[in-house]
């Protein structure tokens, strides 16, 4: 009995002692993260004082991404890891499955870890108002990636976003408008009854190309009235190949005349799946699929026909973001209160054999950039970084490998 | 004796009854739906293709049968099917060993699995609930290890499993030795025996621990099986982390409840492979009504509940935990 | 005669066990210790100078678990809490918009009643604890799903005005505060242990062990519900896996704690802090450290291990299941 | 005397405190049925489970025609062609009768790993043919028979291999006469063929009536073999109790007035397939018997009382008029309960005994604020652990740390510390020894005096005899007689309206 009392005691204490620790950390908000880190220092001491530039060996980069494991995820840190390497700077990866309360918690977890700047891909705007939060007190830079906080649905928090002296800016793809491009491509073809697979139900990404294939469709119908196009209700799949299978099935056992199919994303399984269904069905020929996620085998695919077209090599996306943050605490980019830097990011279409020959060579086989350009890249302006995400295709890869 | 023969002569139909129920189950599912969407649903081709999906949880429960009835739990189900699919996969592709590897290398990573379970289990005397959830986390950092972040996809060349008849083969197998463990070998007396009075059976000279390993090594060999199944229909496997697996515990779990609430009608086997089936339908069934996914995981869940419900009756005083 | 052979093991060590029990019971604290300690160095203080932001990860798991701790005193089980977590966020975030006060009740409310179909289930359907609340998990998951399809259930913005220290640290010391009083030092406690570790004997000894039970799953409920709104005040939005996975985390957290999985006498209140706080220092000291997600994983599953291996209380089970 | 089939030789056995069995050696002779009889927890169990593998001896030696046989577990007491069929269930849910015939012995049909179900069950179908048992299917699960047929497949599984020795456990009393006949005659054929049978019963009528041989045993120490010719049923009780009747042990007094005052009345109580249609009442400072066979419904009236008993009918009302029909009522009234299973239903095994003691009495020793301070409670158990002078080491200690008597005492003190004025009392000296007993016997006996009511339920007649001032005899679950208390009234009495 008494050895328990004083257990619990004990450990009452513990949490009393940590909590009188952060007690009085909450009323100099950074004073914990100061400690550890030069860089930020000034900046929480004097806010608005620009900050002294840190030794790139000390800067280390925060990425919070749902899965540095996943297809997707693992192709964005083998690019950013490159660029680490480029710039002799350390990156530290959280995984955070865009589970709303880990998305937040890793923003803090990368901050106690001494990260001077954190880029995110995080899953819905609301959780950017606690990240931005966390980032102020703590003086650590942040931008977004695969993201952007809405300006209407969420206007304050992108105000927020924009006095903050922290927030960088996001990185992002026009994920409508790549969905009404991939819808195109299929009315173009011909296809009529389109099967829509979506991976998680509410992600941001997936809302934004839901809305897309929806544009598009609609556009479709306003001008043909005649000739009808019809946009299945979405089957989410999950991010495993078996879901997209499935979904493909149900799909198109519920909808005999289906001819073309959607899969979203969520990674490339669900897609592959969804491909391997169609050829069981032996449907290969009348359902054209697209999607915005590329597979290893994709030329062949496009050659026999099982896919219709695809957008992608959006995993350099968080390259961009990178940067920004890198010279946001470089001290090179100044002075974001009051702004919110936009950085559009292009897809690559897809749709024929001889264009994934070009992809092959330059997105797959090897990085878009080498060392030496990203070492330069890192050196641009900001509008000079956007001037380059958003040059960023195919041709323009080509031609500097070319030179 | 009047009431031995009549509790004897109630139980001569058990067996049928308990057919009866599913076929009933599978009827008034299927006339549901067939009612409310006619012209999209329960063809004899659409019920075969429901079928086809759902003999991967099938023959992943109909393994972990053998774990549940003795009372324990797995919740390394998830990461087992991914690391013996990514295995299997491993080998077939880089190493080049095409079926065979596929097929062996996947059974043989599950048996693994399910050794490595039931050792810690039996040795650390920890319940296997926990142990394997902290193995679980193990086994998802393993895989990813092996497929190095990349997914391992199983050329076309090598999914005959995926599809008919390989995957129905496969499964039938499957089927076919645990219908054999379970009645005509020791492994499945004893395993009932555990599940009902270990005290009793050790004084049987039954050893225990022994058959509990077993037990795990016979659920994690039909995970593999399952893994097999999974990888060659959807033709491709990712290794995730973060306990994401756990995701793909339930469906097979579900089975197993299934198999335990029909154990007293003496055929949980088939009761599995129906219940999954029954599961299925339901699913596909929302689907050709064009209800969103969310739905259907809500009347899933809710379907199961009164299912077990209804089937296991509640004796007074009973202590359940 | 299992109570007897045991009870000559017992006898004979009772001695030495008594010991080992005590060790037994502050081993988790040292623990604790001992890694936030190896942390700080490896670290260089990096650990002790960033508590706020690590506390700040702590409040969520820290209140729900408090509610998981009481059902697994009395030997149950809960995998809904993340369920649980999810409906009542959402709750939680549609009422923020009326007023705070009824969001707070609100979704206290809704976390309770989920809690009351899990006791209904369990207590007065006399399904296994498990069974019942993976198949809400499910259930409810779906629902969440639906209700966040189309885009993550917002709450107003007022609720970042409580996100402050002073809320969320107000909030967790108060729920701990009166659970410890209400289990330490009222009928409640002993009969909750009681349950744990003799049902029948207890019910034999004048406690309504039925209604506790029920109860106890309610309370649960509220409790998660309430944690929920913590969550909220945080995330300011309910997502379509919003709670995800929350169950594993309890469950991690409490044995990391010393939690025996079976609850009854052994239990110890300190279980709750010891283990949350171990289970995020454990996660941030890991990523302090710059591992990779794997590398992260695969130790955070060995040290798991370790620690339920030299917490794991085997006296008091019969049977380890 | 016939040829020895097993010597028993200085065999011990202890679980923890309690020595179960002391130095015990007798010989068995082939061919011939052995009675072994002795008041509950006189070791007869213990010794037939360790000679069958359930339990290890602790030392001595048990030699079956001359070699020295030290089975580990049943199957390979099976080899050693020892079986036993033990007073509870043997048998195993979830496995078919065949199987549960030859669990452990599934080799013999096992091809290359394969078990030939079908031979397995024919052999079985043969098997029960022989014994009789037609109405049994081989095939069928075993959950589907009843108690009784479940006994009939267990006497097939023990008795198939004409084994060397066949230990009955207590078996006769949970069946019904046919049943019985059908066990005496498996006994007789068993001993035709030259075997012997371990016969364990309580029915002296029984004994007498079947057995060669009879060894007595008391509080583990063997006292005497003698044959069952020689004996009468006086010459068998004297042996097991060991003592005159006297006052030091059971209570002295005879021929007090029991006041009309009535406590609790019983108006047709009915518990479907136990009791039906039971009617007494309870006086003040009465102690009331109930006797009967175990199977004879007696158990249940105690629980019934202390509204444990499931879909009961009838009514259990006190002086007040209140109802009893649930437990918590039943306690706040203040009745107090002792259970048969006292591992179960009475202690919470692997709880402090401070908790024991305590948890019906929390509501009083909780203050305004319903808060307990750990002092109050831990003085509290020891006060009452200390009235019933309870062997232990402190009362934090777990209660399935104690003896069998200890941990009676432990359920009797916090019934004590509840100061309860209505006790039922099953089997309050169940497996306890002597000391224990007379402290409990005279724990009843003050009790009584200070006004105290007692229903007392044993399958002991001698402390029925001993302690009660009224004893009902209990039948197939009805009342069957009723005897005021009387010096020289003798269990035969009592037996003729039992069976």
């Amino acid at each position: 009995m008494k050895k328990r009392i004083i257990s619990v005691l004990l450990s009452a204490l513990l949490v009393l002692g940590t909590f009188a620790g952060c007690g009085n950390a909450a009323t100099n908000s950074g004073e914990s993260s100061t400690k550890s880190n030069t860089a930020a220092q000034t900046q929480t001491e004097t806010k608005t004082e620009t900050k002294t530039a840190a030794a790139d060996d000390t800067i280390k980069i925060g990425v919070s991404i749902w899965s540095s494991t996943d297809v997707l995820g693992s192709q964005c840190k083998m690019i950013i890891d490159e660029a680490a390497k480029a710039l002799g700077v350390q990156v530290q990866y959280v995984d955070q499955g865009h589970v709303s309360e880990k998305v937040t918690a890793s923003v803090e977890q990368l901050c106690a870890a001494g990260c001077q700047g954190i880029i995110i891909c995080n899953s819905s705007d609301t959780e950017m108002a606690s990240a931005i939060k966390t980032c102020n007190d703590n003086g650590v830079y942040l931008a977004q990636f695969f993201r952007i906080i809405s300006k209407d649905n969420s206007a304050d928090i992108y105000q927020a976003a924009v006095d903050s002296e922290y927030y960088v800016g996001a990185v992002h793809e026009n994920e409508p408008e790549n969905g009404e491009k991939l819808v195109n491509i299929l009315l173009e073809k011909g296809d009529r009854n389109i099967g829509l697979i979506g991976w998680e139900q509410g992600d941001a990404t997936w809302l934004g190309r839901w809305e897309g294939y929806k544009a598009g469709v609609e556009k479709w119908n306003a001008a043909h009235p005649d000739d009808q196009a019809v946009l299945s209700e979405p089957q989410y799949a999950g991010t495993s190949s078996e879901g997209g299978s499935k979904a493909a099935e149900a799909l198109m056992s519920a909808n005999p005349d289906l001819d073309a199919l959607i899969p979203a994303g969520g990674g490339g399984d669900p897609l592959q799946g969804a491909i391997a269904a169609v050829e069981r069905a032996g449907k290969t020929q009348d359902i054209d699929i697209v999607s915005t996620d590329f597979l290893p085998d994709l030329g062949e695919r496009l050659a026999n026909g099982s896919m219709a077209g695809e957008s992608g090599g959006h995993y350099c996306d968080p390259l961009f973001a990178f940067m920004a943050v890198y010279n946001a605490v470089k001290g090179n980019y100044k002075d974001f209160g009051g702004k919110f830097e936009d950085i559009k990011f292009p897809y690559l279409y897809v749709a024929s054999p001889d264009d994934y020959v070009d992809y092959e060579k330059y997105f797959v086989n090897q990085l878009p950039y080498t060392a030496e350009e990203l070492a330069d890249m890192a050196k641009l302006d900001m509008e000079g970084l956007k001037a380059k995400a958003a040059a960023l295709s195919i041709e323009d890869a080509a031609a500097r490998s070319g030179k | 004796m009047k009431k031995t023969r009549e509790t004897a002569g109630k139980k001569l139909s058990a067996r049928t009854k308990g057919y009866l129920l599913l076929l009933l189950m599978v009827i008034v599912s299927w006339g549901i739906f067939k009612i409310i969407t006619p012209d999209n649903f329960g063809s004899a081709k659409n019920m075969l293709s429901y079928f086809e999906a759902s003999l991967l949880a099938a023959v992943g429960a109909v393994g972990f049968y053998f774990v549940m009835v003795m009372g324990m739990f797995d919740f390394s189900i998830g990461a087992n099917i991914m690391l013996s699919a990514i295995v299997g996969c491993v080998f077939a592709n880089r190493f080049g060993l095409g079926y065979l590897g596929l097929v062996v290398g996947a059974i043989i990573t599950g048996a693994l699995v399910g050794l490595l379970n039931g050792t810690l289990y039996v040795k650390l005397r920890i319940p296997s609930m926990i142990v394997t959830t902290g193995l679980a986390l193990i086994y998802e950092s393993v895989a990813n290890y092996i497929a190095g972040g990349v997914e391992q996809t199983l050329p076309s060349g090598l999914r005959a499993f995926g599809q008919m008849p390989g995957n129905l083969i496969l499964a039938v197998i499957a089927f076919a030795v645990a219908f054999l463990l379970l009645n005509y070998t020791k492994i499945g007396t004893y395993t009932y025996a555990i599940g009902s009075n270990e005290f009793v059976a050790k004084n049987m000279g039954i050893s225990v621990n022994k058959y509990k390993v077993l037990a795990f090594i016979i659920s994690g060999a039909f995970l593999g099986v399952m893994a097999v199944l999974t990888i060659s229909y959807g033709s491709s496997m990712v290794a995730v982390t973060g306990m994401a697996s756990m995701s793909r515990n339930f469906v097979p779990t579900m089975g197993c409840f299934f198999g335990l609430a029909f154990k007293k009608y003496g055929m949980p086997i088939p009761a599995i492979i129906i219940g999954e089936f029954v599961i299925n339908i339901i699913f596909f069934g929302f689907i050709a009504l064009g209800a969103p996914t969310a739905i259907q995981d809500v009347i899933t869940g809710f379907a199961l509940l009164i299912i077990v419900m209804l089937t296991t009756k509640v004796a007074k005083g009973e202590i359940v935990k | 005669m299992a109570n007897t052979d045991k009870q000559v093991t017992k006898d004979s060590a009772l001695k030495k066990q008594t010991i080992i029990n005590m060790l037994r019971s502050a081993l988790p604290i040292i623990g604790l210790v001992v890694v936030f300690i190896v942390f700080n160095t490896l670290t260089k203080g990096n650990m002790w100078t960033s508590r706020k932001l690590i506390l700040n990860q702590v409040y969520v798991v820290l209140i729900s678990t408090v509610g998981v701790f009481f059902i697994m005193t009395m030997g149950g089980l809960d995998f809904s809490q993340g369920s649980i977590m999810g409906m009542a966020s959402i709750v939680v975030c549609m009422l923020s918009k009326v007023n705070i006060v009824l969001a707070i009740v609100g979704g206290v409310l809704a976390g309770a009643a989920i809690g009351a179909v899990n006791g209904f289930f369990y207590v007065n359907r006399k399904i296994k604890s498990f069974i019942v609340t993976i198949c809400t998990m499910f259930l409810f998951r779906g629902f969440i799903k639906y209700m966040a399809s189309n885009s993550p259930v917002a709450a107003s913005m007022k609720v970042y005005d409580y996100d402050t220290l002073g809320i969320k640290l107000g909030i967790t010391l108060a729920v701990l505060a009166v659970s410890f009083l209400v289990f330490r030092f009222t009928k409640f406690g002993i009969h909750l242990k009681a349950i744990g570790a003799g049902e029948k004997a207890t019910k034999f000894a004048g406690v309504r062990t039925d209604r506790v039970k029920f109860l106890i799953y309610v309370l649960a409920g509220a409790i998660t519900g309430l944690a929920a709104f913590v969550n909220i005040v945080k995330n300011g939005s309910a997502t379509a896996n919003v709670g995800n996975q929350l169950e594993t985390q309890i469950l991690i957290a409490l044995v990391l704690g010393g939690m025996p999985i079976s609850g009854g006498a052994k239990v110890r209140f300190e279980n709750i802090i010891v283990g949350s706080l171990l289970y995020i220092v454990l996660n941030n000291g890991l990523i302090m450290m710059g591992l990779t997600t794997q590398a992260m994983q695969l130790i955070q599953g060995v040290i798991f291990l370790i620690f339920v291996a030299l917490f794991a209380d085997r006296q008091s089970l019969s049977v380890i299941k | 005397m016939s040829e020895i089939r097993l010597q028993v030789k200085n065999v011990s056995k202890s679980f923890g405190i309690t020595k179960a069995l002391q130095d015990v050696s007798f010989d068995i002779a082939k061919g011939e049925i052995h009675a072994l009889i002795g008041e509950n927890g006189s070791g007869k169990s213990t010794l037939t489970n360790s000679l069958t593998g359930i339990y290890q001896k602790d030392s001595g030696q048990f030699i079956l025609d001359g070699v020295e046989v030290n089975p580990r577990n049943q199957v390979e007491a099976n080899n050693e062609g020892i079986s036993i069929i033990v007073q509870e269930l043997g048998t195993l849910d979830g496995l078919t009768v065949a199987e549960n015939i030859f669990l452990g012995h599934e080799n013999k049909f096992v091809k290359c790993g394969i078990k030939n179900t079908g031979a397995m069950n024919r052999k079985a179908t043969e098997l029960l043919k022989e014994y009789g048992f037609e109405r049994i299917k081989a095939s069928d699960m075993i959950e589907h028979y009843n108690f009784e047929d479940r006994k009939l497949v267990e006497i097939v599984k023990a008795t198939y291999f004409n084994p060397k020795i066949v230990v009955i456990d207590e078996t006769t009393t949970a069946l019904s006469g046919e049943g019985r006949e059908e066990l005496y005659k498996q006994m007789k054929r068993i001993r035709e063929a030259g075997n012997t049978v371990i016969f364990i019963s309580h029915d002296l009528p029984e004994v007498l009536r079947l057995s060669d041989t009879i060894t007595v045993l008391r509080d583990g120490v063997y006292i005497d073999t003698v044959k069952s010719s020689d004996v009468d049923e006086d010459g068998l009780k004297k042996l097991m109790v060991g003592r005159e009747v006297s006052g030091e042990y059971y209570r002295a007094d005879y021929g007090e007035r029991v006041s009309d005052e009535v406590v609790m009345r019983v108006k047709n109580v009915t518990v479907p397939g136990l009791i039906s249609n039971v009617s007494f009442d309870l006086h003040r400072g009465e102690i009331l018997g109930f006797g009967g066979l175990s199977e004879s419904g007696m158990h249940e009236i105690g629980k019934a009382c202390f509204g444990a008993s499931f879909d009961r009918e009838g009514t259990v009302e006190l002086q007040d008029g209140t109802q009893i029909n649930d437990i918590p009522t039943a306690i706040a009234h203040s009745i107090a309960y002792t259970s048969k299973d006292r591992d179960n239903e009475s202690l919470v095994m692997n709880q402090s005994i401070r908790d024991n003691i305590c948890l019906p009495s929390l509501k009083t020793l909780a203050n305004k604020l319903h808060l307990l301070r750990d002092g109050k409670l831990k003085k509290f158990a020891q006060q009452f652990a200390a009235t019933m002078s309870t062997k232990m080491e402190s009362v934090d200690q777990f209660a399935s740390n104690l003896s069998g008597g200890n941990k009676q005492k432990v359920v009797l003190a916090r019934w004590i510390g509840k100061d309860s004025d209505i006790l039922l009392l099953d089997s309050p000296t169940r497996g306890i020894d002597v000391k224990v007993k007379q402290d409990i016997y005279q724990l009843m006996d003050k009790m009584r005096k200070e006004g105290k009511s007692i229903v007392m339920i044993s399958e002991e007649l001698m402390e029925l005899i001993g302690m009660c001032d009224r004893i009902i005899i209990m039948k197939d679950g009805e009342i069957n007689g009723e005897i005021m208390r009387d010096k020289d009234m003798d269990e035969n009495t009592l037996i003729a309206k039992m069976v």
